[in-house]
């Protein structure tokens, strides 16, 4: 997500503001037409699949969102680790966007995960490896926003979930690989949702524009999000009327 | 003899281990004058334990195979309930201000306050724990690797615990928003915990889980008293 | 491939609507949410000329 | 700032050996604030702390060796006696000696001997205020940061406040103190801040 702008000379909220506001519409059109596309090709033109027949359309859904929710939690753990080092609020704010879609991704591949199972394995939760340290990575999230939201000092809000979410991320390799040694115990090597079936170029193709439609989705949310974030924050300071200025002069 | 000459010691990281060392005696002191505190953790423990057999019957086969996930699940809700007498009481008097400021690092000094915490809450459930295994009808084999899961398993829980109680220092969202932060950091030890006794059962050796269990606790006596100091820090900015 | 059929998807209709109902409704909600968040925040005191 | 709050700005002040800076504003203008980022347990959202000439982050390693910060709370344990909380405090901080003969002593100088055996949950807010100011003569520092220290405690006790911090002014140290009494110190470099 850190694209190529010096992202220094946007560290403050202020001049980072404007640039949210022009990107966010670039990245929701580029994911929705990225989406479009994705569903054309997993629904469509992906052929059926031997043993699974239609079902495993889902994981046109499924596994991106799988990847998401790991992928945006590092991110937000970088953005914490930066707001931690350099101090600056704005990538605190970064992280904060950042939340909830994550939590959201998480949830969609739980369900999504469980509507998979029951056709394969006939069970809604079957308990696999990479399903139940999904469920945990959806505590993690939901510790981090609620550990935000009890504190009210926006400055101790930052620091502290920051350190959280720090935390969590050096114990996601453990949590999925503690999860994966006790269900491998307990279970055998029981079909897991890695045992995808043998991927065609056209379903991995699907797969791979459905994740970029989503990772696009994602950044377009977290950049109208932390315009709202920003707007909360730094309503008191003068910068607002300024920016307010310009935008009437510009109108 | 002006007060420039008489700073503390010149080199404060020098004091680390005095710094464990003041934190330890300290607490463990704090703690034996509230005697009753410890023995309510300890009953806790023994009811939540004693409750399941009531929940999901009698039948010996059947509390036999719960018995290592239940006492084990019982020891970290007993962790995570005691959890907040580590900085609460001292954040609310003003001394944990004093010992952010003092000379001594405060990752050594929060290290003889978790290892105070660990000896007043974690020790005792181990103890505890082969006589409540009995009524799970664990065998002689699995209550020596029940405990000695549980030496190794609590000091992590008190170690992870201590950065969740760090972070919700003087909020008012209370045990829920601990549980919530830590509980899911939990896992890998109540994994390799309860697995370390099926594993018995099952006639393996148990020494796999238990050396996770000892490098979870290496690298938790490492690190979360680091995390623990930047979240007080934090707190009391 | 007839509407029928594509509805029926082999018989898993239920699974794979059910999923990509649920996740075009989670992202729904979500933008709608976030837009009243901007919306709400560009009224608080101070951004009232953003509005 | 407090809650996104700026409470005061471009404050900027410096104190050489044997100065003290007297800090007075109504209740809520940032003085408890002011004297935490100067002990270095608050950040400043601008500006810098600087000790001996070198800028500081909050809990410098070098500050916390320098600086004693006595503020609201009395950081006493109500489980522990005068003497024990005393001792504690005074061995956390590492002060040379630390050992009971110079604690009953500064006890002493501010008549506590009678109640050093109590647990401190008993005493009245008078006297705990005494047993958190005991330790301006058991810990030596250069820096001292007080807020409000004459407060809850008699005119005797104000006077030897006064009297412990010339002392400590005489011979080089440094005081930040944020208080509503007009403390008559002597032959002292006073300078006063007054946060509106």
């Amino acid at each position: 997500m850190t694209t190529s702008i010096n992202w220094f000379r946007f560290a403050s909220p202020a001049s980072f503001f404007p640039l949210a506001r022009r990107l966010a519409p670039w990245f929701a059109s580029a994911a929705a037409l990225l989406a479009l596309l994705g569903c054309y090709l997993g629904l469509f033109v992906a052929p059926t699949d031997a043993q699974q027949g239609e079902a495993y359309r889902i994981i046109f859904i499924h596994v991106p969102a799988a990847w998401m929710s790991m992928f945006i939690y590092l991110v937000m753990a970088f953005w914490c680790a930066i707001s931690l080092t350099f101090n600056t609020r704005l990538a605190a704010m970064m992280a904060q966007s950042l939340a909830p879609t994550g939590a959201m991704f998480t949830f969609v591949a739980l369900w999504t995960g469980a509507l998979w199972g029951k056709p394969t394995w006939g069970t809604y939760w079957a308990w696999d490896a990479r399903m139940t340290s999904e469920l945990i990575l959806l505590f993690l999230y939901f510790g981090y926003m609620a550990l935000r939201n009890a504190i009210d000092d926006p400055r101790r809000a930052d620091r502290a979930s920051a350190v959280l979410a720090l935390v969590g991320a050096i114990n996601i390799p453990i949590i999925y690989f503690s999860v994966k040694w006790w269900n491998t115990l307990h279970q055998g090597a029981s079909v897991s949702l890695t045992a995808a079936p043998t991927m065609a170029k056209l379903m991995l193709a699907g797969m791979l524009v459905m994740a970029f439609a989503a990772w696009f989705y994602a950044i377009a949310i977290a950049l109208l999000r932390v315009q709202a974030i920003i707007l909360e924050r730094e309503c008191a300071t003068a910068w607002v009327g300024e920016l307010a200025a310009s935008v009437r002069g510009a109108k | 003899m002006t007060p420039f000459d008489a700073v503390a010691p010149s080199a404060p990281s020098a004091g680390a281990w005095e710094g464990v060392a003041w934190a330890l005696a300290r607490d463990l002191r704090l703690a034996l004058r509230s005697k009753a505190e410890i023995g309510v953790q300890l009953l806790f423990y023994v009811i939540v334990v004693s409750l399941f057999p009531l929940g999901v019957g009698p039948e010996p086969a059947l509390l036999r195979a719960l018995g290592p996930g239940v006492l084990w699940v019982a020891a970290l809700l007993a962790s995570l309930l005691s959890l907040p007498r580590i900085f609460t009481a001292d954040f609310s008097d003003g001394t944990l201000e004093q010992i952010a400021l003092s000379p001594y690092p405060l990752p050594a000094l929060i290290s003889g306050k978790i290892a105070a915490h660990w000896l007043t809450t974690g020790l005792p459930l181990v103890v505890m724990s082969p006589l409540l295994g009995i009524q799970f009808g664990l065998s002689g084999n699995e209550l020596s690797i029940l405990a000695v899961g549980l030496l190794v398993g609590t000091p992590t829980l008190s170690l992870l615990g201590a950065i969740g109680a760090a972070l919700t220092i003087g909020l008012r969202a209370g045990g829920g928003l601990l549980a919530l932060l830590i509980l899911p950091l939990y896992a890998p030890v109540l994994i390799f915990g309860a697995g370390a006794v099926d594993a018995v059962r099952a006639g393996f050796s148990a020494s796999a889980q238990l050396s996770l269990l000892g490098a979870g606790l290496l690298v938790a006596i490492v690190g979360a008293p680091i995390a623990c100091a930047a979240a007080v820090r934090i707190a009391l900015d | 491939m007839s509407a029928g059929d594509f509805l029926a998807m082999g018989g898993y209709g239920f699974y794979v609507w059910g999923s990509y109902i649920v996740a075009v409704v989670a992202i729904a909600i979500e933008v709608v949410a976030v837009r009243a968040h901007l919306n709400a925040a560009r009224r608080m005191p101070g951004n009232e000329e953003l509005r | 700032m407090r809650f996104a709050a700026t409470l005061f700005a471009n404050v900027d002040f410096s104190l050489g050996n044997g100065e003290m800076l007297v800090v007075t504003g109504a209740n809520g203008s940032g003085k408890t604030t002011l004297l935490r980022i100067a002990s270095g347990l608050s950040h400043a959202a601008h500006g810098a702390l600087k000790w001996r000439g070198i800028a500081v982050a909050p809990f410098d390693a070098e500050l916390r060796a320098s600086v004693l910060y006595i503020g609201h709370a009395t950081a006493l344990k109500d489980e522990f006696t005068a003497e024990e909380n005393l001792l504690a405090l005074s061995s956390l901080h590492g002060a040379p000696g630390g050992e009971r003969a110079a604690v009953r002593e500064a006890l002493g100088a501010w008549s506590l001997d009678r109640q050093s055996r109590l647990p401190a949950r008993v005493l009245s807010q008078g006297q705990r205020r005494r047993i958190a100011l005991a330790r301006l003569n058991l810990i030596r520092r250069p820096l001292w940061v007080l807020d409000e220290p004459a407060s809850a405690i008699d005119a005797a006790d104000v006077a030897q406040l006064e009297r412990l911090i010339a002392s400590h002014l005489s011979t080089g140290g440094i005081a930040v103190i944020a208080t509503h009494h007009d403390l008559a110190i002597h032959g002292a470099r006073k300078r006063m801040l007054r946060l509106s």
